[in-house]
């Protein structure tokens, strides 16, 4: 792609990172959440493969990385969910809690961050094996199909 | 000939299903909500979270988003698997 | 040890996929690290699951509900039907847990030796757990939903396994087809969920079976559920995927394969018994069953006799085994009203179903080992290439004869145990499906014969001279499945009476499966 | 009688979707129109199940700000959301099998590939 192209690429992907961590952070909130913030940030690396090349982002971007955190992602999502076992698995232990224990008042409200025990941990989780997982996806399909050699 | 028992099918449970969908028990827009209507009114204080849908992904149902998580894992593994480099077992 | 049981039936489905997750972390450190946690993994699964079979025996139905204050609590304050997600394990979950757990350990065992040399072992070994956990959470789950997802994770990651070899073309369409078969299966289910769903606003199976009224909708449902299941099993109007995926599967994952499709059986009885019940036209359903299952039969026999191929051959004989299961549940069903009748021939003919399931995965799984084993010494499953292997491959050729003579349904073996059960219940029902029945093991037997003398008798081929038994741990993958099915064969009574029945009574006793989720309805 | 037909429209338009579908899964024999296929089908599975939480002048699920009124039913929109992931999975790993097959093949179609039917 033109220089142009590639500038705008570059600059967008600061904007398309936080606004994907936003929607991640604040998904118990607003509308939103781990799968939707996750997409939009491998929307951004997508637009940066278009831009660059797949054999440019391979030089920063290797997808056996990627799966590694698509890994350790997977990993902290069930190990919240092993975490609550003490009651039962999958309970939200953190509710009334220090972290993220607020308990919003009932109906209509302006909304608070530091509410919903366990979903923002569990969507902060999600968005990394989402964005991680869709990138590499991504990276491999389009590493094959422009013939260069993918590592083991 | 199985052309013809194709089309078959397919208009037969194409009728069959338009039916089921002007037959609808409940109409568009009154859907029953024994279930849901309790995890609205109780998403706030349960899960702690003003999205409701959040509340139902990972708390309510959160054993299906394990799932669905562990569905997008499976796949992305496959596609690494199905796409990679190239065996180094000689043929026998 | 309480507690630990209190909480086996969420740890054998999240342990896998801990594990499984696990994996890709840990190999990269060392290989032999990796296998032994798999190994160790699984074999931890296999001894909950066995610990939950006695308990869910002794005791009864196992609840427990995720998320919630304590996991007996299925219905919250303030409602009257359950919100949360439910695992429901009863005596047909916990019997088909044990196939998958006895299936998964074997498949392990034998991809150690098969798989060495092979590029992408941590990710197999990653999809091979996947595929473990989702079968177990398939055959565990209470909620409809929960099964859609589980079906999802099995088929998506078994149909990466089914590409493994990626130097052959085959592979790739074999998995190709298996995907798009599961995906449109999967979901016209997730349909059949929603219409489920629109009329009563429950995803839970116990709570649907009690507010179940069989209204048009409910029966274009089962219509679509009914053929979904049919088609993921593998049964005859789409029985095509069947040879082609399993024939060019790795042969560890096809015995996890066969382990998938026997958990799409399971749900389909899940879905006849005790989601719609005595709601049913009763005969009209059995009696479809029972004709899928015919067919199945009839046309698996006269394509193998057919086949070269040795693992297409099994495949075959695998669409017509799943007949047998379908005639007798189909009889089963049939009768489910009438009480004389049931306590007669319906029971009978449910538990030689039932027991017929985990021996199908028993002998099914043993021959498909003992090709992959035939496969991996001489790189072909072309059945007139081979010849004189029985002197070389003593073991493997034994392993291939008693895995024949116990799918034919001959007496000292586990096979016939189970189709003897069949066979005298569906007599009383009636006689014609017997006579059938009787004639297809016949034919059965005579293929099986046919592929054993041209592989493993007459003289050695000179350019398999060379050729060696298969490694130690492949013998001892087989020798498992062999020993299990003799047992089996010798004392069908016992497992008739420890596993089998109340498998079958916990099918056929849907009060008490939905008692255990709505409290004691009077 | 016609009130119903009009209302239950939104559903008959998640039928007639899926009859498309199943028209190119059972006619087309290009591997990329069969991928094309079942996303359509999910696509329409999808429609069905977010008109069936649908309640008359809904606002959605979501008490931050939230105005007046009744709210849509969250739990379908869950089940969605699973099923929209799921198909973004599954045709990852279904176009990632086709540029194999290509790579073997050649072709796309499937009556030239040797034993794929349907």
């Amino acid at each position: 792609m033109s220089k142009i192209v590639r500038t705008v690429a570059n600059q967008l992907m600061a904007f398309v990172l936080v606004f994907g961590l936003y929607v991640i952070m604040h998904g118990h909130v607003t509308p939103g959440g781990g799968f939707q913030g996750g997409a939009i940030i491998a929307s951004g690396v997508v637009m940066l493969i278009v831009a660059f090349g797949s054999g440019q982002i391979k030089k920063f971007l290797r997808e056996r990385r990627l799966s590694l955190v698509e890994s350790s992602g997977a990993l902290l999502f069930i190990l919240v969910a092993f975490a609550g076992i003490g009651t039962v698995f999958f309970y939200n232990f953190l509710v009334g809690s220090r972290i993220f224990g607020g308990i919003p008042p009932t109906g209509s409200n302006p909304g608070d961050v530091w509410t919903g025990g366990v979903i923002p941990l569990m969507n902060l989780a999600v968005g990394l094996k989402v964005t991680a997982g869709l990138s590499a996806a991504v990276l491999a399909l389009a590493l094959f199909s422009s013939g260069e050699e993918m590592e083991e | 000939m199985r052309q013809f028992f194709a089309w078959l099918l397919l208009i037969v449970l194409m009728v069959f299903l338009v039916i089921g969908g002007f037959e609808m028990v409940h109409p568009f827009g009154e859907p029953p909500s024994t279930m849901d209507q309790y995890i609205i009114d109780n998403a706030q204080e349960e899960a702690g979270s003003n999205n409701v849908v959040g509340a139902v992904v990972f708390d309510y149902r959160g054993f299906d988003t394990l799932g669905e998580a562990t569905v997008l894992f499976a796949a992305v593994m496959g596609v690494l698997l199905v796409l990679r480099a190239s065996e180094k077992k000689e043929e026998t | 040890m309480a507690t630990l049981i209190g909480h086996s039936s969420i740890l054998i489905i999240a342990v896998p996929l801990l594990i499984a997750f696990l994996t890709p972390l840990i190999g990269m450190a060392s290989k032999k690290a990796r296998n032994a946690v798999v190994i160790v993994g699984l074999a931890f699964v296999a001894f909950l699951v066995f610990a939950l079979a006695r308990d869910v025996i002794l005791n009864g139905i196992h609840i427990y509900t995720l998320g919630a204050t304590f996991p007996g609590l299925t219905i919250p304050e303030g409602t009257m039907v359950p919100v949360r997600i439910i695992l429901e394990v009863d005596g047909v979950s916990v019997f088909m847990g044990i196939i998958v757990a006895i299936v998964s350990l074997v498949a392990v065992i034998y991809s150690l030796s098969a798989m060495k040399g092979e590029t992408g072992q941590n990710r197999f070994y990653t999809l091979l757990l996947l595929m473990v956990g989702g079968t177990f959470g398939m055959v565990f789950t209470g909620d409809l939903f929960n099964l859609f997802v589980f079906l999802e994770i099995t088929s998506i990651s078994g149909a990466a396994l089914i590409a493994f070899r990626t130097r052959f073309a085959d592979s790739q369409e074999g998995g190709f087809k298996y995907i798009v078969v599961s995906a449109i299966a999967s979901l016209m289910i997730l349909f059949a969920i929603g219409l489920l769903y629109a009329q009563y606003n429950l995803l839970n199976i116990g709570a649907l079976a009690a507010a179940m009224q069989y209204t048009m909708l409910d029966r274009i449902a089962l219509v679509i559920l009914i053929s979904a299941f049919v088609m993921k099993l593998g049964g005859v109007p789409m029985h095509m995927w069947l040879s082609d995926t399993y024939s060019v599967a790795p042969v560890s994952i096809t015995v996890l394969l066969i382990a998938a499709s026997q958990a799409s059986m399971y749900a389909l009885m899940r879905i006849c018994f005790t989601l719609y019940g005595v709601t049913l036209d009763l005969a009209v359903v059995g009696w479809i069953i029972i004709a899928i299952g015919l067919l199945s039969m009839f046309i698996g026999v006269t394509m193998a006799v057919r086949q070269t191929d040795i693992t297409r051959l099994i495949a075959y004989n695998c669409v017509c085994e799943a007949g047998f299961m379908l005639v007798g549940l189909g009889v089963g069903l049939a009768v489910l009203g009438d009480r004389t009748a049931l306590g007669t021939y319906g029971t009978t003919a449910i538990s030689g179903a039932i027991f017929h399931v985990i021996n199908h995965a028993l002998f099914e799984g043993l021959l498909f080992l003992v090709a992959g084993a035939i496969f991996y010494r001489i790189g072909t499953r072309d059945l007139n290439q081979m010849g004189g292997l029985g002197h070389t491959m003593k073991f493997t050729a034994m392993f291939f004869l008693l895995g024949a003579l116990a799918s034919s349904g001959i007496p000292p073996f586990n096979g016939f145990a189970s189709k003897i059960l069949i066979y005298e219940s569906v007599y009383q029902f009636n006689p014609i499906l017997t006579i059938i029945g009787i004639l297809v093991s016949i034919i059965t037997l005579a293929v099986f014969v046919k592929a054993f003398f041209s592989a493993f008798t007459g003289a050695l081929l000179p350019k398999y001279e060379n050729i060696k038994e298969v490694p130690k741990t492949m013998i001892a993958a087989m020798t498992i499945f062999a020993v299990i099915i003799i047992i089996f064969g010798l004392f069908p009574g016992l497992i008739v009476d420890w596993m089998v029945r109340p498998a079958t009574d916990a099918l056929v006793d849907q009060a008490s499966y939905i008692n255990a989720i709505m409290g004691a309805i009077p | 009688m016609t009130e119903t037909l009009i209302g239950n429209f939104p559903f008959v338009a998640a039928v007639v979707l899926m009859g498309i579908a199943l028209y190119i899964l059972i006619f087309r024999r290009n591997l990329l129109k069969i991928v094309m296929g079942i996303t359509i089908l999910s696509s329409s599975v999808n429609l069905f199940l977010v008109t069936l939480g649908y309640r008359a002048g809904g606002i959605a699920p979501i008490y931050t700000d939230a105005p007046e009124g009744p709210m849509v039913l969250p739990v379908v929109q869950a089940l969605t959301l699973t099923n929209i992931v799921i198909a973004v999975a599954t045709s990852a790993l279904i176009l990632s099998l086709v540029i194999r097959i290509y790579r073997h093949t050649g072709s796309l179609d499937s009556k030239k590939s040797r034993r794929m039917k349907g």
